[in-house]
């Protein structure tokens, strides 16, 4: 039961972040939510490599008496998540200078007010 | 203890990120971001992911937390109030 | 040739159908008189005597071709616009609720 | 060289020239505008030979696998491993047909974008960019690993969203590329979580392995509904497809021409979730019936909304959803059949009409936007209602768009219409309703045309312009060329290159087989 407290945790993360995309028209403010959903998302990966009494993936200096590789986290969602960590800061970044373009046109970040393509 | 950690970082990372959300100044709702994405990290320090929690601190809290503040700076710090 | 489930497609045949016209329909053009000329008030279009206006008037603008098609799909039209609201927002909410369609359809299809 | 190297380690340099060449572009750029030019199109032709090259022994019969990071790159990775962690390319004839188109319309975008970029700002970039949605497409299409799909998915989402803004002096083109990142970021996300639930359950993410390893449980449909809902709304499927006509008009045309590519990566990668890595045993005729309601909607929805249009290229976006709808009416009528065994032949043709369709949309598609692009090269605008008698001066540019209209439309000798009857008889097999819906869009993609055509091209002479230059030409003549060429044989196209598609995409054993063996 305890264990899922992490799981419980990304799913209200993923709320709360696509509630900011959805409901929120400030440009900046959907970065934030984008932002959010990532970090659960990235949460959720780590979560499932995690071991119940598992020590960190790291070969030095191991403690005496670990068992290779049952006694270790799994490292691969790991490397998924620091790959992820990045690609997330480029989108980010993308986002935020678009946004900056976006003010520097339309004189505002209101999404309501950002939309001369429709129809 | 570790449950107890769970729980309180779970409650942290979910009460700064409705904060991030809620608040109409752009500036605090960034910092409130940052404040989610250390929690994040130290989360992932828990879940016996170092490296990943180095990752998350530097890229996540403080690149992330810059980019914001120059975009606000670029733009306006105040979200349009609904009318 | 191209066969498909219920017969066969050669575009090869077809050109030289195409070829064939072409060849029968000059054939019957060369039997026509050849001391015709095109000239003279016969070519010009007959509007009740009117004086046909210069070209530049008549050339119909993007705007208004098939008129008459929008107007009577006029009630389809009006609530394609409303739809088309071009708020991110709503392409967001679309996405996430077409998922949430998709996500009750393949559960539903387990229970019936 | 020795061309059996050269062949076993094509997969991988496939996806490397381009990235080097992309990194290697700025540099070349301080050079000399001139070698710029030709280092940029010497690339882009190496690749197409390349591509090119392993089409021919991959449609022979030879799937190539090649293992990154292995002392031997040419072992599969053994089925007795417990985890086989290392990044697998899996080149089977559907993923190297996408790449032949994506390395095609690239080039043609790529000989275009000489002369009609001549007088923007930040060439190099925009040369650097090109490839490095190349490399997303190709990196997409050729990987055998889910996490890899998801890195060059975001490749692919960051390149497109960098060069939909490339006029960043215009606020549209700024707001479009906007609306495209933020909502391809989130599928892009929906991936990746679908991607961990998949991780969650087997320890698995190569796609072969997985493949043979997934069960169809609770996770793997959640898993299923965010992939599909994911990747039908990157090829802009209705009712998900509001980002497509922003983007896309605002784009350069010869980036429009590649974003259709895009989108078709994007589709093949929701066929390849559904077909090899779900399978069509798991009672899969459920997804069938979700994408030949997708197919329906777009095709309906995306020609009338392209009928009143009065921008050129937001009409041709909305014709580009109109014709995934047929792509996906064709796959999933597929996807349908197959799932009944008695009527598996029809199966079989229906996806050979869906996947024909694809490579003949890429090709007109680009060829009708590229002429978009001469003709706002020539009047700097895009409003149908300020064009007209353009064909008294542009002949040749005339000549394309009837040929590339011909084609959408589905008009005898064209491909357009040969892939559409293969769908319209398959479709026929699950209801006739769905033939006629197929028609009658036909029709109203002709009748759009006409508009377009009447509108852009005829009436009398109003703007006294010159023909485009002629790389603008020779870029539109390798797509044309493309057309006619697949227009007059079609049956040789679907034998030898469709159909292996087709099946390789069908067949999930031969899939699963090709990597873990046995």
């Amino acid at each position: 039961m305890i264990y899922s407290i992490p799981f419980y945790t990304v799913i209200i993360l993923i709320l709360v972040g696509m509630y900011a995309m959805i409901f929120r028209r400030n440009l900046i403010k959907m970065a934030i939510g984008l932002t959010i959903v990532e970090s659960a998302v990235n949460l959720f990966l780590v979560t499932l490599g995690y071991r119940e009494g598992g020590v960190a993936p790291i070969y030095t200096n191991l403690p005496s008496g670990i068992k290779i590789p049952e006694g270790m986290v799994l490292p691969v969602p790991q490397a998924l998540t620091l790959t992820s960590i990045v690609i997330g800061v480029a989108i980010l970044a993308l986002m935020l200078s678009l946004s900056i373009m976006i003010y520097r046109h339309y004189g505002t970040l209101d999404s309501k007010k950002v939309r001369r393509l429709k129809e | 203890m570790f449950e107890i950690a769970l729980i309180l970082l779970s409650a942290f990372m979910i009460a700064s990120s409705i904060i991030a959300v809620w608040f109409k100044d752009l500036l605090a709702s960034t910092i409130a971001l940052a404040v989610m994405s250390l929690i994040l990290s130290l989360y992932f320090y828990m879940l016996h992911a170092p490296d990943v929690a180095i990752a998350e601190a530097g890229v996540g809290a403080c690149i992330t937390t810059a980019l914001l503040v120059i975009a606000i700076k670029n733009t306006e710090r105040m979200e349009e109030v609904e009318e | 040739m191209l066969r498909t489930t219920g017969g066969y497609w050669d575009p090869v045949l077809w050109i030289i159908a195409f070829i064939v016209i072409a060849i029968v329909a000059y054939i019957i053009r060369a039997m026509g008189r050849g001391d015709y000329s095109g000239k003279g008030e016969q070519t010009k279009p007959y509007i009740s005597g009117v004086e046909e206006p210069e070209k530049e008037m008549v050339h119909i603008r993007a705007g208004n071709i098939y008129w008459g098609f929008m107007e009577s799909m006029k009630g389809y039209y009006s609530t394609m616009m409303k739809i088309h609201t071009g708020l991110v927002n709503d392409y967001i909410s679309w996405f996430v609720g077409i998922s949430a369609l998709l996500f009750i359809f393949i559960f539903l299809v387990e229970v019936i | 060289m020795n061309t059996d190297w050269l062949l076993q380690h094509s997969p991988a340099l496939i996806i490397a020239l381009p990235l080097l060449a992309a990194f290697l572009m700025p540099v070349v750029d301080r050079i000399s505008r001139k070698a710029r030019n030709v280092f940029a199109i010497i690339v882009l032709i190496v690749e197409e030979i390349l591509v090119l090259f392993l089409a021919y022994d991959v449609f022979g019969g030879n799937p190539h696998i090649y293992t990154m990071g292995a002392a031997n790159p040419l072992t599969t990775v053994p089925a007795q491993a417990a985890v086989p962690i290392r990044i697998v390319l899996e080149v089977d004839a559907m993923g190297i047909f996408m790449a032949m188109i994506s390395a095609t319309v690239c080039l043609a975008a790529g000989i275009y974008s000489l002369a009609f970029i001549e007088e923007e700002k930040g060439k190099g970039k925009y040369y650097t960019l090109l490839l490095l949605i190349l490399v997303g497409m190709l990196g997409m299409e050729l990987t055998g690993d889910m996490f890899n799909l998801f890195v060059f998915l975001e490749v692919l989402t960051i390149a497109c969203t960098a060069l939909i803004a490339y006029r960043s002096n215009t606020g549209d083109a700024v707001e479009g590329a906007f609306k495209f990142l933020i909502i391809s970021s989130i599928a892009a996300l929906f991936v990746l979580f679908a991607i961990a639930l998949l991780y969650a359950q087997y320890d698995l993410l190569n796609m072969a392995a997985l493949a043979s390893a997934i069960q169809y449980s609770n996770l793997d449909k959640i898993a299923l509904v965010l992939l599909v809902a994911a990747f039908a709304m990157k090829c802009g499927s209705v009712p998900m497809h509001f980002w497509t006509p922003d983007a896309y008009s605002v784009a350069p045309a010869s980036i429009t021409a590649i974003l259709v590519a895009a989108s078709q990566a994007s589709l093949y990668a929701l066929f390849r979730v559904c077909f090899s890595l779900y399978g069509v045993t798991l009672n899969l005729s459920t997804i069938g019936g979700a994408l030949i309601i997708f197919g329906l909607l777009s095709m309906f929805v995306g020609v009338t909304m392209a009928l009143p249009q009065k921008d050129i290229k937001r009409l041709m976006a909305y014709h580009a959803i109109s014709q995934t709808g047929y792509m996906l009416l064709g796959v999933g009528v597929g996807l349908y059949l197959l799932a009944k065994p008695e009527f598996s032949t029809y199966g079989i043709k229906a996806m050979e009409g869906g996947i024909f369709h694809i490579i003949n949309h890429a090709m007109y598609k680009g060829l009708l936007f590229l002429t978009s692009g001469a003709i706002f090269y020539r009047l700097k605008t895009r409003n149908l209602n300020e064009m007209g008698g353009l064909g008294h001066s542009m002949k040749w540019t005339a000549i394309f768009f009837i040929i590339g209209a011909l084609a959408i439309a589905g008009i005898p000798p064209f491909n357009g219409f040969a892939s559409k009857l293969l769908i319209y008889e398959a479709a026929y097999k699950v209801s006739p309703i769905l033939s006629i819906i197929a028609m009658l869009v036909s029709i109203l993609t002709l009748a759009s045309f006409v508009k377009v055509f009447h509108s852009a091209f005829m009436g009398p002479k109003i703007y006294d312009v010159e023909e485009v230059p002629k790389s603008m030409l020779a870029g539109m003549a390798v797509l044309t060329f493309v057309i006619i060429l697949f227009g007059l044989f079609p049956g040789w196209v679907v034998g030898n290159i469709v159909h292996p598609a087709a099946q390789a995409l069908a067949d999930q054993a031969a899939y699963i087989q090709a990597v873990i063996g046995g």
